[in-house]
C-alpha cells in the first residue's frame, strides 16, 4: 500500500480555513477589520478551502483504482502509542463515494450560505448572523465528516464521529429557528446517546481483539485498526458477556449507536426537529451526509468485523427498513411543514438502505450504498428548495401557498423535478437506487420488500399532494410578488438536477467505483450465513 | 439480430424537443411567436415517424424472426444483474413505433389548432413532446427496467398533460389521481419484477446470493429463461402465474381496467389531444402492448390468462353500460376507451395477441378522431361539453359529422371498416378458445353485449351532436375548424378504414391477414394454444350475430335520439330514475373508493403522525421530563440533607471553635511556652513508651 | 588523642539548647529571643557536627551545619527585618506588648 | 585522669561557651548580652575545630561573629536607646523559665548520656574544605541549590519587610 497524504489535505484543508478564519478573529483587535469587511472575508475563506478540498476529491477520484478491492491512498502513522491507536486514514469502493459526496454537498451547502439575493432589509437571514463563527463552524463540520469516511482506526473514527456533534450543535443551536435550542439539544442527547453504546462497543471490541503489531512494527496487545480488526479477529468465538454472546451484545450496541443516525425507527424523532430548526444549509448536510454515516457505520464496522452477529440480526434490521419506508412514509402525508415532510420522507429513503443490506445479496447491498449517494444529492436539493421558499415567504406552511407555478414556474420545474427524484420515477437517480435495493431484497425478504414497495405508492401520493397544494390551484394573492430563483440558488440546485438526470441514465460511474469492493465485502458474510 | 444505429433517435427527437421548448420555449414564445414553438415541438416527432418508418422497411427487408437493435450503453451492471440501455425493435414494437409516431404527429398538427392562443402553448408541446418520448421508450425498450422508465415517463406526462390548465384544482386533482391510480398498478408491475428476478433462478452461493448468469431482462433472452420457470411456487402459486398476474395489475393500472379504471374518466380534463393522444390512442394501450410483449409468460399460465380476459370482458361490459347514460360528450368517449381497452384484454387474454394488438391499432385510429372530432366540436361550442346543449352541427362542420360518423361505424363493427374485423377476430377468438379455465362463450357473451351498448351509445353522442337543430343564443356561430383540425380528421378517418386490408379475416381471403403474418415471429409461442374447435360455419354465425348486434344498437339509437325529437328517453329516465342515477353516476365506485381506500389511508396517515408525536416523542420528552424530575429531587437531597449535614458540621465547628480559640493568646511567650510544654510531653512520653516496650 | 568523647559534647549542646529555650521563654525583648534562637541553632550544630566526627564521617556533618548556618544567617536577617518593621508600626518591640495575633 | 592538651582545651572552651551563653540569656542588659554572645559563638568555632571541622569553625566565625553578631547590635541600636539599654532586656515569668529549662535538662541529659549512640571511631584531622566543596557541587547540589534559592527569597524578602513604606508614613502622619 503505497503511502498517500492526499485524504489527510482533503480532511483538514477545511480545518486548515476554519484555523484562519479564528486567526483573524483573535488579531481582529490589531488588525482592526470591520465587521462588514469580517463577514466577506470569512466567506472567502470558506468558499476557497471548501472548493480546495472539492478538487482534491475530484483528483482523488481521479486517480482512485476501480479494481482494487483494497485500501487505498492510505495515511498510517501511529499516533497514541500508550493505547495502540493509531493515525490510519484510508479509502476503498465504499468509503471513495462518499468522500465524494461529502466534498460536493459541502460546497454546495456554503455555496448556499452566502446572503445573495437575500432581501438587505433581512438582517436576522441566518447568513448575516455572525458569519465567521457560522463559516468557521461549517468548516469544521467538513472536516469532521471527511474524517470520518477516511479513518480507518476505530478510535480515530470515534474522535471524529464526535467532533462532528460540536459544530452541528452549533449551528443549528445559535442559527437556526425558533425552537432551535430545543432542537439542537434534542439531537445532541440523541446522538450522544447512541455514541456512548458505541463506545462501549469499541472498547469492548478492543480489548477482545488479538495482539497484533502497529504500522511501525511494534508489537500491541489490541488494536483499534478496522482492518485488523475485520481479517484477523474472529469474534464469533469470544464467549459471552452479560450472558448475550460476545459479538452479538457488541453488534447491539453499535448498532444502536449508529441506527440514531441514520435514524431508525423509533430513535428518529431528533431528525425531523432538527432539520425544521436548522437552517437551510445545515439542513444540506445534515440530509445529505450525515445521515449516510449511520449507514456507513454498520457497514463498515458492523458487516465488517461482527459477520456472524450481522447474519443473526438481519431480519431485524430488514424488519425495521421496512417500518422505516411505510410508517414514515405515512407520517409525511399527514404533515403540514414542507420541510417536516421532507425530513419523514428522508427518514423513508434511509430505510431503502436498511432493507437491502440486511439481504447480502450483491445487488442488495450495491443498491443499499448507491441509495446513500442518490439520496445524499436528491435530498439536498429537496431542503434547498425549501429554504428557497421559506426566504420569500418567511413559512413553509404547505397550505399556506397555492398557485405558486404561475408566479415561480422555474422554481416549480425545479420542486418537481426533485419530487420526482425522490419519489423514484424511472429515469431519475433514485429509481435505480430503489429497483437496486428491491431486487436484493426480495429473494430474502419476499413479503417485507412486497409491503415496502408499498411505500412507494404512500411517497407518490404525498409528493403529488404537496406539488397540488402549494403550486397549483388559484395563486395566493399574498405571493403575487415573490420573485423566482436567483443565481445563487440555480448555482446550488442545477449541479443537483444535472446529475439527478444523468446518473438516471448513466449510473456506471458510481457503481463501478463500489462493485468490485462491496462483491468482496459480501463473502465473509456469506461464509457467516453458512451458504 | 441486427444493429441499427439510429434507432435511439426515434425517442431522441422528441426528448430534444422537450427540453428545447421546456427550457426556453418560454422566451422564444414571447419573442418569435408559436409559430417557432410549432418548428420545434411538431416537426421533431413527424423527424421521428420518418425514422420509424425507415427502421419499418429495414425490419420487413429482414429474415424472419430477425429484429433491430441499438445499444447505447450499459445502463446498470451489478453482480450478475445487467441491464443494458437499449433499443430494439421487431415487428410489434415496429407496429406501436408506427401507431406511436403517425397519431402522435398528426394530433401535435391537431395541437396547433386546438392550443392557439394558450399562454402556455410553448409548454404543452414541451409536455407533449416529453410524452412521446417516453412512449416511445416504452415501445422500443429491449429490456424490462428501460421498459419501465417509459412505463413511468408516460404516467409522469399524463399526469403533468391532465393538469395542464392547473389553475382548475380540480384538473390538478384530476391528474393527481392518475398518477397514484398508476402508481397502484407500477407497484404490482414491479412486484411481478421482483418475482421474475427471483423465479428466475437465483440461489446462494459462497460468494453470495445469485442468478444462474447473466440476467438482463432482455425481451430476446427472456423468453427462453421463463420457459425454464418450470413449477417453482411462491407463497404456494405457481411463479409464472404469480408474475402475468402482477404484470396484469400495472396493465390495469396503466390501461383502465378494473378496479384501477377509475382515472381515465377524470383525465378527461386535460386539453382535448391530450386525451386523443394519450388517454385513448397510446398511453392507454401500453397494458396491452405490455402483456403482448410478455405473451410468452402469459402462456404458461392459464389462470392468468383468464383472469386477464374476463377482467377484460367484464371491464368492456361495465365501462360500455356507464357510456350509455353520461352527457359530457368527452365522458363517453373516455368510457368507450374504457370499453375498448376491456376487448383488447379479451383479445391478449385468449391468447389472440395478434387480434388485441390488431384492435389496439385501429382503436388507435377512430378512438383518436372520434376524441378529436370532439374536440373539434367543443371548439365550435366555446368549451361546451354537455352534448345536451348541442345538436344540429352536423350542418355547419360537415368534415367533422362526416369523419365522426366513420369512425363511429368503425368502433360499433360495421363490416366495412377496421374495427368490425379487429372485434370481431377477437370475439370468435374468445368464443374458439381453448386455453381458459372458463367456457369461451363467457368472455364472448359479455363482449358481444358492450358490443351491441357500444354501438348504441356511440351513435347516440353522434345523433345528439350533430343532427338535429342548431341551440339558440350564442354569441356567434358554430363553424367549421381550420384545415390543420379538419385535416387531421380526414387522415384519421382514412386511416380507420383503409386498416382493414392489413387484417382481412382467413375466413374471406384464404390467407393469414397481413398483420398476423407480419407479427407472427413475436408471438411465435403462443402459435399452438389449443382452441374449442369450433368450424368456419360457427365463425360465419358468429360475424353475422355481431353485425346484426351492431344493426341492433345504431337502430335504437337513431329510434331514440335522431333529430333530438323522440320523448321516450326522458320518460325511460323517469320510469327507471333509480337505476339511471347509480349507473348514470358510475355506480358509486368512486364514492366507495374514497370511503374505503382514501380515507383508511388518510386515517393510516393521521395514526402513524399521532403516533411519532405523541408516544415516541411523548416517549423521547418523557425521558427528558423524568430526567429532570429525578435531577430536582436529587437537587432537594443535596441541598437539604448532604448540604445540611455539612452545615451541621461547619455549625459545630463554630461552636468549638469561638470556645477554642481563647487559647490564642496572641502573645508569643505563651506559645513558645506551649510549645516546650509539647515538646516536654512528647520526651517523656517516648520515654515511658520505650521503658514500656523495652 | 584526646579523651573527650561523643557524650561531652552532646551534654554541651544540650546545656545551650537548654539556655537558648529558656531564653526564649523568659525575655520580653524581641532580640533576646533571636538569641536564644541562634543559641539552640548553635547547640543541634555542635550535635551534628559531633555525631559526623564520631561515625568517621568526613564532611556530611559539616555540609549540613553549613546549610545551618546560611539559614540562621537568613533568619536573622529576616528577623531583623521584621523587628524594624515590628518597631516602626507598634513603637516597642516588646513580645508582651504584640499581640494582635490574639483569637 | 590523664587529661591530654586537647581535652583541657575542650574543658576550657566548654566552660567558656556556657558561661558567656548564660550572660547572653540572663543578663539584663541587652547590648551586653549581645556581646556575650560573642564569647560563646568562639567557643563553638573552637569546639568545631576540636571535632575536625575546620571549615565549618572558620565559616562560624565568620557569619555568626561577623555577619549575625553585627546584625543583633544593628537591631538593638536601631530600635532602642543606649540609655535606655540598662533596662532594655527584661524577663517575665523566670519561674516559669527555670522550671521548664530544669524539667526539659532532666530529660535531655539523660538521653543525650545513655543512649547507646551509634559511633564507628573518630574521624580524622584533615583538610575538609576541598571534600565539601566536591561535596556541595555533587551530592548536595540540589539542597544547595534550594538554599540559594532560598536566599535570594531571604534577600528580597527583608528588603520589602524593612523597607521605609514612605506612604504608609504619610497616611500615618496624616
Amino acid at each position: 500500500m503505497p503511502e498517500s497524504t492526499l485524504l489527510s489535505w482533503i480532511t483538514f484543508v477545511p480545518s486548515i480555513g476554519m484555523g484562519i478564519i479564528g486567526l483573524f478573529l483573535i488579531l481582529n483587535p490589531l488588525l482592526k477589520i470591520g465587521k462588514n469587511a469580517m463577514d466577506q472575508l470569512s466567506r472567502v475563506i470558506a468558499v476557497s478551502c471548501s472548493a480546495v478540498s472539492l478538487v482534491l476529491v475530484v483528483f482523488l477520484w481521479l486517480n482512485f483504482d476501480q479494481d482494487n478491492t483494497g485500501i487505498q491512498f492510505v495515511h498510517h502513522l501511529v499516533w497514541i502509542r500508550a493505547f495502540n491507536i493509531e493515525y490510519f486514514m484510508g479509502i476503498d469502493g465504499l468509503s471513495i463515494i462518499l468522500v465524494m459526496l461529502t466534498g460536493l454537498v459541502s460546497f454546495i451547502a456554503i455555496i448556499a450560505s452566502l446572503p445573495w439575493g437575500i432581501s438587505k432589509d433581512d438582517t436576522h437571514h441566518f447568513s448575516r448572523k455572525s458569519v465567521p463563527g457560522y463559516m468557521a463552524l461549517i468548516l469544521l463540520l467538513e472536516s469532521s465528516m471527511f474524517g470520518v469516511f477516511c479513518s480507518l482506526d476505530f478510535f480515530l473514527f470515534y474522535v471524529f464521529w464526535e467532533l462532528m456533534l460540536l459544530p452541528m450543535y452549533f449551528l443549528i443551536g445559535i442559527w437556526g429557528g425558533p425552537r432551535r435550542e430545543y432542537a439542537a439539544i434534542k439531537f445532541f442527547l440523541y446522538t450522544l446517546a447512541g455514541s456512548v453504546l458505541m463506545l462501549l462497543g469499541m472498547i469492548a471490541l478492543y480489548f477482545a481483539s488479538n495482539p497484533t503489531t502497529l504500522v511501525d512494527g511494534t508489537p500491541c496487545s489490541h488494536t483499534f485498526n478496522l482492518i485488523k480488526l475485520a481479517t484477523e479477529n474472529d469474534f464469533s468465538t469470544a464467549g459471552t458477556l452479560l450472558g448475550i454472546a460476545f459479538p452479538r451484545i457488541v453488534f447491539v450496541g453499535l448498532f444502536i449507536g449508529f441506527a440514531v443516525k441514520i435514524p431508525m425507527f423509533p430513535l428518529h424523532t431528533w431528525l425531523p426537529d432538527a432539520h425544521v430548526e436548522a437552517p437551510t444549509p445545515v439542513s444540506v448536510i445534515l440530509a445529505g451526509i450525515l445521515l449516510k454515516m449511520g449507514i456507513y457505520g454498520i457497514l463498515r464496522i458492523n458487516f465488517g468485523i461482527l459477520p456472524g452477529a450481522t447474519v443473526w440480526a438481519s431480519s431485524t434490521m430488514a424488519m425495521f427498513g421496512m417500518i422505516n419506508i411505510v410508517y414514515a412514509a405515512f407520517v409525511c402525508m399527514a404533515q403540514k411543514d414542507l420541510k417536516k415532510l421532507i425530513a419523514y420522507s428522508s427518514i423513508s429513503h434511509m430505510g431503502f438502505c436498511l432493507l437491502a443490506m440486511s439481504s447480502f445479496t450483491t445487488q442488495g447491498i450495491t443498491g443499499a450504498v448507491y441509495q446513500m449517494w442518490t439520496h445524499g444529492i436528491i435530498s439536498p436539493a429537496l431542503f434547498l428548495i425549501a429554504g428557497v421558499i421559506y426566504d420569500r415567504a418567511h413559512h413553509r406552511e404547505i397550505e399556506g401557498f397555492g398557485g405558486l407555478a404561475k408566479q415561480m414556474p422555474e422554481y416549480s420545474a425545479m420542486v418537481g423535478l426533485a419530487f420526482m427524484a425522490s419519489l423514484g420515477l424511472p429515469g431519475l437517480c433514485g429509481f435505480i437506487s430503489e429497483a437496486l435495493c428491491f431486487v436484493g431484497a426480495f429473494p430474502i425478504f419476499t413479503a417485507l420488500t412486497v409491503i415496502s414497495a408499498f411505500g412507494v405508492i404512500i411517497t407518490a401520493a404525498y409528493y403529488l399532494w404537496t406539488i397540488q397544494r402549494m403550486f397549483f390551484g388559484p395563486l395566493n394573492e399574498k405571493y403575487k410578488n415573490l420573485l423566482d430563483m436567483n443565481w445563487r440558488e440555480r448555482l446550488c440546485l442545477y449541479p443537483l438536477a444535472a446529475l439527478i438526470v444523468f446518473l438516471g441514465f448513466y449510473p456506471m460511474p458510481i457503481l463501478d467505483l463500489i462493485n468490485k469492493t462491496l462483491h468482496q465485502m459480501i463473502q465473509p458474510l456469506a461464509r457467516a450465513a453458512g451458504l | 439480430m441486427q444493429q441499427f444505429n439510429i434507432l435511439w433517435l426515434i425517442p431522441f427527437f422528441p426528448l430534444m424537443g422537450a427540453f428545447v421548448n421546456g427550457a426556453f420555449g418560454k422566451k422564444l414564445q414571447r419573442r418569435f411567436g408559436e409559430k417557432i414553438i410549432n418548428v420545434i415541438g411538431v416537426t421533431l416527432p413527424w423527424l421521428s415517424f420518418v425514422i420509424a418508418v425507415f427502421a419499418f422497411i429495414k425490419l420487413r427487408g429482414l429474415s424472419e424472426g430477425e429484429f433491430l437493435s441499438d445499444h447505447l450503453w450499459t445502463w446498470v451492471a451489478v453482480g450478475q444483474f445487467h441491464v443494458d440501455l437499449a433499443f430494439s425493435m421487431d415487428s410489434l414494437s415496429a407496429m406501436m413505433a408506427l401507431i406511436v409516431t403517425f397519431v402522435g404527429s398528426l394530433i401535435h398538427v391537431y395541437s396547433i389548432g386546438y392550443m392557439h392562443d394558450d399562454e402556455s402553448y410553448w409548454r404543452f408541446f414541451s409536455y407533449l413532446n416529453l410524452f412521446m418520448f417516453s412512449m416511445l421508450t416504452l415501445i422500443l425498450a429491449d429490456n424490462l427496467l428501460l421498459m419501465f422508465v417509459g412505463w413511468e415517463g408516460v404516467g409522469l406526462c399524463s399526469y403533468l398533460l391532465i393538469g395542464f390548465w392547473y389553475k382548475d384544482l380540480n384538473n390538478a386533482k384530476a391528474g393527481m389521481k392518475a398518477f397514484v391510480v398508476n402508481r397502484i398498478g407500477d407497484f404490482g408491475f414491479l412486484i411481478g419484477f421482483f418475482i421474475l428476478f427471483w423465479g428466475l433462478g437465483g440461489s446462494w452461493t459462497a460468494n453470495g446470493y445469485h442468478v444462474a448468469g447473466t440476467f438482463s431482462l432482455n425481451f430476446h433472452e427472456l423468453p427462453e429463461l421463463v420457459a425454464g420457470i418450470g413449477d417453482k411456487l411462491l407463497w404456494g402459486v405457481p411463479i409464472a402465474t404469480l408474475v402475468a398476474l402482477f404484470f396484469f395489475v400495472g396493465a390495469t393500472g396503466k390501461s383502465a381496467q378494473i378496479p384501477l379504471y377509475i382515472w381515465l374518466p377524470d383525465a378527461m380534463a386535460g386539453p382535448t389531444p391530450v386525451s386523443a393522444l394519450i388517454h385513448a390512442a397510446t398511453m392507454v394501450t401500453a397494458g396491452v402492448y405490455m402483456i403482448a410483449r410478455m405473451n410468452f409468460l402469459y402462456i404458461l399460465s392459464p389462470a392468468a390468462m383468464t383472469v386477464v380476459a374476463m377482467v377484460g370482458a367484464a371491464t368492456a361490459l361495465f365501462a360500455a353500460t356507464i357510456g350509455c347514460f353520461q352527457n359530457d360528450i368527452k365522458k363517453v368517449l373516455a368510457y368507450s376507451t374504457v370499453s375498448q381497452l376491456g376487448y383488447m384484454f379479451i383479445g391478449v387474454g385468449v391468447g389472440a395477441f395478434w387480434a388485441g394488438s390488431y384492435h389496439l391499432l385501429t382503436h388507435a385510429f377512430f378512438k383518436a378522431c372520434l376524441f378529436l372530432g370532439a374536440g373539434s366540436v367543443i371548439m365550435a361550442m366555446h368549451h361546451e361539453q354537455d352534448m345536451r346543449k348541442m345538436g344540429g352541427l352536423g350542418k355547419v362542420m360537415p368534415i367533422t359529422r362526416w369523419t365522426y360518423w366513420v369512425a363511429c361505424v368503425a368502433i360499433s363493427g360495421f363490416p366495412i371498416a377496421a374495427g368490425f374485423f379487429s372485434k370481431d377476430e377477437i370475439l370468435w377468438k374468445a368464443f374458439d378458445s381453448g386455453v381458459l379455465l372458463v367456457p369461451g362463450w363467457l368472455p364472448w357473451l359479455l363482449g358481444f353485449v358492450a358490443a351491441g351498448l357500444t354501438s348504441f351509445y356511440m351513435f347516440r353522442s353522434y345523433f345528439l351532436t350533430f343532427t338535429g337543430d342548431l341551440p339558440e343564443a350564442h354569441g356567434h356561430e358554430p363553424e367549421e375548424q381550420r384545415p390543420v383540425v379538419t385535416g387531421v380528421l380526414v387522415m384519421l378517418a382514412a386511416g380507420a378504414v383503409i386498416l382493414s386490408f392489413v387484417g382481412l379475416p382467413k375466413l374471406w381471403m384464404g390467407a393469414e391477414p397481413a398483420l398476423e403474418q407480419f407479427l407472427a415471429p413475436v408471438f411465435e409461442a403462443a402459435e399452438h394454444l389449443p382452441s374449442a374447435g369450433h368450424g368456419h360455419g360457427t365463425e360465419w354465425i358468429m360475424m353475422l350475430l355481431s353485425v346484426g348486434i351492431a344493426f341492433v344498437g345504431m337502430g335504437s339509437a337513431w329510434w331514440l335520439y335522431r333529430g333530438r325529437s323522440n320523448p321516450l328517453p326522458e320518460r325511460l329516465k323517469q320510469r327507471f330514475a333509480g337505476i339511471h342515477r347509480v349507473v348514470y353516476n358510475k355506480y358509486y365506485v368512486d364514492e366507495a373508493y374514497h370511503a374505503t381506500a382514501v380515507r383508511g389511508f388518510m386515517g393510516t396517515s393521521r395514526l402513524c403522525s399521532w403516533f411519532d408525536v405523541k408516544v415516541i416523542d411523548g416517549l423521547v420528552n418523557g425521558a427528558g421530563t423524568f430526567t429532570r424530575a429525578f435531577a430536582w429531587i436529587d437537587g432537594a437531597i443535596d441541598k437539604y440533607l448532604v448540604d445540611g449535614l455539612v452545615n451541621l458540621i461547619a455549625r459545630m465547628v463554630r461552636f468549638c471553635g469561638a470556645r477554642v480559640r481563647r487559647i490564642q493568646t496572641g502573645r508569643l511567650p505563651a506559645y513558645l511556652a506551649g510549645l516546650v510544654t509539647g515538646a516536654v510531653v512528647l520526651v517523656v512520653l517516648t520515654r515511658f513508651l520505650m521503658d514500656l516496650y523495652s | 588523642m584526646i579523651q573527650v568523647g561523643l557524650g561531652h559534647f552532646l551534654v554541651v549542646g544540650t546545656l545551650l539548647f537548654t539556655l537558648g529555650v529558656v531564653c526564649v521563654i523568659t525575655r520580653r525583648n524581641a532580640v533576646a529571643i533571636l538569641i536564644g534562637i541562634e543559641l539552640m541553632l548553635n547547640a543541634s550544630g555542635l550535635n551534628l557536627i559531633a555525631f559526623s566526627h564520631y561515625n568517621n564521617k568526613a564532611v556530611e556533618g559539616s555540609v549540613f551545619v553549613l546549610f545551618v548556618i546560611v539559614l540562621a544567617a537568613a533568619e536573622a536577617a529576616v528577623a531583623m527585618a521584621l523587628i524594624l518593621a515590628i518597631k516602626r508600626r507598634l513603637r516597642t518591640i516588646d513580645v508582651d506588648q504584640t499581640s494582635s495575633l490574639r483569637g | 585522669m590523664n587529661l591530654s592538651v586537647p581535652d583541657l582545651v575542650f574543658y576550657g572552651v566548654a566552660l567558656i561557651t556556657l558561661v558567656s551563653a548564660v550572660y547572653a540569656v540572663f543578663s539584663r542588659n541587652i547590648i551586653r548580652a549581645v556581646f556575650a554572645l560573642l564569647g560563646t559563638f568562639f567557643g563553638m568555632a573552637v569546639l568545631y575545630g576540636l571535632l575536625a571541622a575546620d571549615f565549618v569553625a572558620v565559616i562560624q566565625v565568620l557569619i555568626y561573629v561577623g555577619g549575625i553578631l553585627v546584625l543583633l547590635l544593628f537591631a538593638v541600636m536601631l530600635t532602642g536607646n543606649i540609655e535606655t539599654a540598662q533596662s532594655s532586656n527584661r524577663s517575665s515569668g523566670l519561674w516559669l523559665g527555670a522550671v521548664a529549662g530544669m524539667v526539659l535538662l532532666a530529660l535531655l541529659l539523660p538521653l543525650a548520656l545513655k543512649t547507646p549512640w551509634q559511633q564507628s571511631g573518630a574521624g580524622e584531622y584533615t583538610q575538609t574544605t576541598a571534600s565539601i566543596g566536591t561535596a556541595l557541587l555533587s551530592s548536595a547540589l540540589l539542597p544547595f541549590e534550594v538554599i540559594s534559592i532560598v536566599l535570594l527569597g531571604v534577600i528580597i524578602g527583608a528588603v520589602v519587610i524593612a523597607r521605609h513604606r514612605r506612604a504608609a508614613d504619610m497616611e500615618a502622619g496624616k
